[in-house]
């Protein structure tokens, strides 16, 4: 039998993936999330924001790191429009604005918005995709509205009510990133941080939260979540249960599928083993 | 003259490289900007010789009637469909805005196809991991050691585990240390050696000592 | 994209299965899969090196952009410059890039294959006299000046001697005996504990690429996921 | 140049007019290739936290210290640095910086002449440029001395001792044989390593007659390859059995290749694969579906984060420098063989340095790294 399960079938294993993967979408466990500190903080920043600040979202992603960051993105965003704080987006890298619009169509379905949805130039503006990397933040420094002369509908940035009395990084409250790799937090850090002082939290991918970390210590990062057990503990800080805490579960699972079968591959081999020596 | 000039015009541009690194004075401050457009409008035009062949492999395929020919008819369809679109249906230069219909083969056509690719990954390490990680000799055992603690120590099952240990000797902690250290060293020695075999194959490049990438006569 | 059971959706899904269903074997429809796949992304990048790399570098510096539509919204290139103005500029050095270029596309006339060897050797030339400076300062020097550190907690030693040992494992000129051979035993553990650890980190995240996929089936097109 | 101005202008507490910024130090910009003043200044007394009236500085410029002060920036409250990329080499500039509170200003006086230069070496990286010099000229003696005839010791590479293994089984089989370049192009020295191994392959399928496949994902690499497998079959003496199509081009995209290079392993079954170059995620995809037809599967990357990847799903795998010492290796070439050993001796020194710095830094004696600080 051991040797069977040596040389199991791939698709075996391919198939206790997906199931791993798919089964925790339709469950509604309730898992115990420990909050990190890195992640409090975030939440203690948008705490400390006025109805009417200025939030600016800078969405560096695209679609394939969109289950890590969409869900912190849209739990922000919820986050914001419920207590009437003011968004600016904009991304470094061109898929990041359409992952906005496609939070805020999210948004705009869910039963707690459907009263309220955000409006556009009201509650908020989407910049649109701007090249240039961390030249765009140095320029953002200087002059938001001359780095960014069009919003994504071609609106001149200066007609809109949002935009109102916003320079550069002084006239914004909070900065937060989401972030999936170059360019993206370090840049933010550099630039916005240590050059104009703006504050900022990020959001980063599993795979580039450590290199951020060192920030985080040195107090240029105000918080950061990272992959999705960061997305998940953002949800239940902010109070919006989503996507983040079950993908969550869904991760979790397949991370123990594969665990497992490192395990009964081990035992198989080992049982093997010792019957070859009899 | 057919080899000694290419390999004349590797030395002089490989020196300027190095110069320019060391000399921020002008000209050669806006020599490594400059020819590193070069490079890429190089690129620009050489993709043509790689679409002329996919474009010519597949019409064979079509033309000798080989097994799955249908398939290759498909590929050149798919070609001429997204530049047809990119160049003259997508607004020119903005062409990647969203809304044309160039966006729309890039949203609807590409990214599915290329993210479920990437996506594969999944399973890939599930098998991967089940027949690599087995502890077979020393050298294999560290490895399977070292990816099963990072890897119970990146979930909340891993510290659930071992809750009755004071938190700072947790798995989560004891991924981090394995990450931060051993992980560290190991990196550090490849990421050496990868720059002193980086540094001679280009010195034997740059000097012509290097040259069977030009090939023959 | 767009929610619901839409046409652009079903599109995407089905690509999608057809990509996941080679898990299981190939098949008619990952071979349509893959052979558009192929097809639409040559394409891609055939467009956009076009618009993101030839026409701003190339014909805009020089001014080409502006003689073939005079009323196109671009600056003014080294062309009109040097015509209009009577000045020389540096861009028009550009047209060497050119001229590089086109020798490239000498390759398909079997006879003037050779001149192509041109601008390969500049692009060999470019990138090794990059690669010889950045590489040993952003691998050797950086990673060199972070492990000479005091040897005074258990942390720091690991770090040293795992790099010493494993900058052992690479050295060639030796045999792998005696002491030699026993630093380059300790090498490789170090290397495999680099590796095994590396890629447990990885699993997580290749994880939720899947997770992405499959919330798109279900809850973007099919609607099953609230 | 430096110059620096210490100034006080007297704060009026009834019209809340704010202190002015102090110590103004304005000079050229180091190691650069001109055209840019560095300025530094100790913020105002009311630049600070809390202090929600305090918006920033200004930075006024003028070529003549008592007038045709302009306005070239701005920084927000907090900062005590900012650059003017925007001067002409060698023309003298005086600046004025000065704090906005409210709707008040309060400046310092004008501090100057300063002017900004292009130098003729960067000093910041003489480390860098005595290192590379040292392992420059070990490399070419090494090098020298090969071509001499000095028999020169390598130790033996697994994963290169395979090479010969995994082509006479293709041969026996009667299978092809893939190999692989990465998925970058010829601006990387990982793909142009990945080439010059790809000749010492084909000299051998060459010999075998063993049917050889190189998908390629650039056309540049395609144009390389072919010009060192043709050669490879010319010296081998078989310049009949070479065919352009023995190299071909996919896709530039990176997961669209690793989908067709599927769809062939699965489809034709290859006997051996090569992987030889700079790789990405799609490392893996390639690896797992070569393992699956049961391939025997040789990879070499430099790659750091892919080798985990090929670690575990292939039968041998060059780590980092080991493929750039592939090509000297396979070939026993005097001229590479030295090459190798040149390398060698650039380890010993690292290794050295890092012995006798981590002593000299356990002891406290100076700071030893401050030498290797790279800019």
């Amino acid at each position: 039998m051991f040797e069977k399960l040596l040389r199991i079938d791939r698709r075996i294993i391919f198939l206790f993936v997906l199931i791993a993967l798919i089964v925790p979408l339709f469950l509604n466990i309730s898992q115990h999330i420990a909050i990190s500190p890195e992640v409090r903080d975030i939440y203690d920043s948008l705490r400390k924001l006025q109805p009417g600040s200025r939030v600016l979202l800078a969405f560096d992603y695209d679609p394939p790191s969109a289950p890590e960051l969409q869900p912190m993105a849209v739990a922000v965003m919820k986050y914001c429009f419920k207590h009437n704080l003011k968004v600016i987006i904009m991304g470094l890298w061109p898929q990041g604005p359409l992952q906005a619009n496609l939070a805020i169509e999210s948004i705009k379905r869910d039963k707690e918005f459907k009263d309220n949805p955000p409006i556009y130039d009201k509650d908020y503006v989407n910049l649109g995709y701007m090249t240039g990397n961390e030249l765009v933040i140095q320029g953002m420094g200087t002059d938001i509205q001359r780095t960014f002369p069009r919003d994504y509908l071609g609106n001149p940035t200066s007609s809109l009510s949002v935009m109102k009395g916003i320079t550069n990084f002084s006239n914004i409250d909070f900065i937060f990133n989401l972030s999936a790799g170059y360019p993206g937090t370090v840049e933010w850090v550099l630039f916005a941080v240590d050059r104009f002082h703006a504050k900022l939290s990020a959001g980063n991918t599993a795979v580039q939260a450590p290199q951020v970390y060192p920030y985080v210590h040195s107090g240029q990062l105000s918080g950061l979540a990272g992959g999705l057990k960061g997305a998940a503990e953002l949800e239940k800080l902010l109070g919006f249960y989503g996507k983040g805490t079950k993908f969550m579960l869904s991760q979790s699972f397949a991370h123990i599928v594969v665990i497992f079968f490192i395990i009964v591959g081990n035992v198989a081999y080992f049982a093997t083993r010792g019957k070859k020596k009899k | 003259m057919r080899r000694e000039i290419p390999l004349i015009i590797t030395g002089v541009v490989g020196f300027t490289y190095i110069i320019q690194f060391f000399i921020p004075h002008w000209p050669f401050n806006i020599m490594e900007h400059m020819l590193t457009d070069w490079m890429l409008i190089i690129f620009a035009f050489a993709i043509w010789l790689g679409v002329l062949n996919l474009m010519k492999v597949s019409l064979d395929r079509i033309s000798k009637r080989t097994k799955d020919w249908p398939y290759a008819l498909v590929t050149i369809l798919g070609f001429l469909f997204i530049v047809i679109a990119g160049f003259f249906f997508s607004g020119g230069r903005r062409f990647l805005d969203p809304g044309t219909p160039f966006d729309y083969i890039y949203q609807f056509i590409y990214t599915p196809l290329s993210a479920t690719m990437f996506a594969m990954l999944a399973f890939y390490v599930a098998s991967a991991s089940y027949r690599a990680f087995r502890a077979r000799t020393k050298e294999a055992t560290l490895l399977l050691l070292a990816a099963f603690f990072v890897m119970l120590g990146r979930v909340p099952v891993g510290d659930a585990m071992t809750s009755f240990l004071p938190e700072s000797v947790r798995l989560s902690k004891f991924a981090d240390w394995i990450m931060n250290y051993p992980q560290t060293a190991g990196q550090r020695a490849i990421m050496i050696g990868i720059a002193l075999g980086i540094v001679s194959t280009s010195l034997r490049l740059i000097l012509g000592i290097e040259r069977s990438h030009l090939g023959s006569d | 994209m767009e929610f619901g059971f839409t046409f652009s959706n079903t599109l995407a899904a089905i690509l999608t299965i057809g990509i996941i269903s080679f898990l299981w074997r190939d098949n008619p429809l990952y071979k349509l899969c893959e052979a558009l796949f192929v097809g639409v992304s040559a394409g891609y990048w055939f467009v956009s090196l076009y618009y993101q790399n030839l026409l701003p570098q190339l014909f805009d510096k020089l001014g080409l952009t502006l003689i073939i539509t005079p009323h196109a919204d671009v600056k003014e290139g080294a062309l009109q410059v040097l015509f209009k103005q009577g000045r020389f500029d540096e861009r028009i050095l550009y047209i060497f890039a050119g001229i590089l270029g086109i020798m490239m596309l000498m390759r398909l006339f079997p006879n003037l294959g050779w001149v192509s060897r041109w601008p390969l050797a500049f692009i060999v030339g470019t990138t090794s006299g990059l690669y010889f400076t950045t590489y040993f300062q952003s691998n050797a020097m950086a990673q060199l000046k972070s492990t000479i550190i005091p040897l005074n907690s258990i942390n720091n030693i690991v770090i040293v001697v795992g790099t010493v040992c494993g900058l052992i494992y690479f050295y060639f000129s030796k045999e792998h005996k005696g002491v030699l051979g026993g630093a380059a035993k300790v090498g490789t553990w170090f290397l495999m504990v680099t590796f095994g650890a590396s890629f447990g980190y990885t699993v997580m995240s290749r994880m939720s690429l899947l997770i992405g996929r499959i919330d798109f089936i279900f809850s973007t097109w099919l609607g099953l996921v609230k | 140049m430096n110059v620096s101005a210490f100034c006080a202008v007297p704060e009026d507490p009834s019209y809340g007019a704010p202190a002015p910024p102090t110590d103004l130090v304005v000079r050229d910009v180091p190691n650069d290739a001109g055209g840019a003043i560095i300025l530094h200044w100790d913020p105002s007394v009311d630049d600070v936290e809390g202090n929600d009236k305090f918006i920033g500085y200004e930075i006024l410029r003028s070529t003549s210290p008592d007038s045709g002060f302009k306005v070239i920036g701005t920084a927000t409250a907090g900062s005590t640095e900012l650059t003017d990329n925007q001067t002409v080499d060698g023309k003298k500039y005086y600046y004025i910086v000065r704090s906005l509170m409210g709707s008040s200003i309060a400046e310092a006086w004008p501090v100057g002449p300063v002017s900004s230069s292009q130098q003729w070496f960067n000093l910041g990286r003489i480390n860098s440029f005595i290192a590379l010099l040292i392992l420059s000229t070990a490399i070419l003696w090494y090098i020298h001395r090969a071509r001499r005839g000095d028999t020169l010791f390598i130790r033996k590479i697994a994963g290169l001792e395979a090479v010969d293994e995994a082509v006479g089984r293709a041969t026996e089989m009667g299978k092809a044989i893939y190999y692989i370049p990465g998925t970058q192009d010829m601006d990387n020295v990982q793909t142009i390593a990945g080439v010059t191994i790809l000749g010492r392959v084909a000299k051998l399928t060459a010999q075998y007659e063993t049917p050889l496949d190189v998908p390629v994902s650039r056309s540049l690499v395609m144009i390389t390859a072919r010009e060192i497998v043709k050669e490879a079959y010319l010296n081998a003496g078989r310049p009949d059995a070479y065919n352009d199509s023995m190299v071909h081009y996919l896709t530039d995209d990176q997961f669209g290749y690793a989908a067709a290079i599927d769809g062939m392993v699965v489809r034709e079954k290859p006997a051996t694969i090569f992987y030889m170059g700079a790789f990405y995620a799609e490392s893996l995809i390639l690896a797992e579906t070569g393992n699956s037809v049961g391939a025997i599967q040789i990879a070499g990357t430099a790659m750091p984060a892919q080798l985990p990847f090929f670690i575990a799903a292939c039968d041998y795998t060059l780590i980092g420098e080991e493929l750039f010492a592939a090509s000297a290796y396979l070939s026993k070439e005097p001229k590479l063989l030295g090459s190798l050993k040149g390398q060698d001796f650039g380890k010993l020194c690292i290794l050295g340095i890092i012995i006798i710095g981590s002593i000299i830094q356990t002891f406290g004696i100076f700071d030893f790294t401050s030498i290797f600080t790279v800019q």
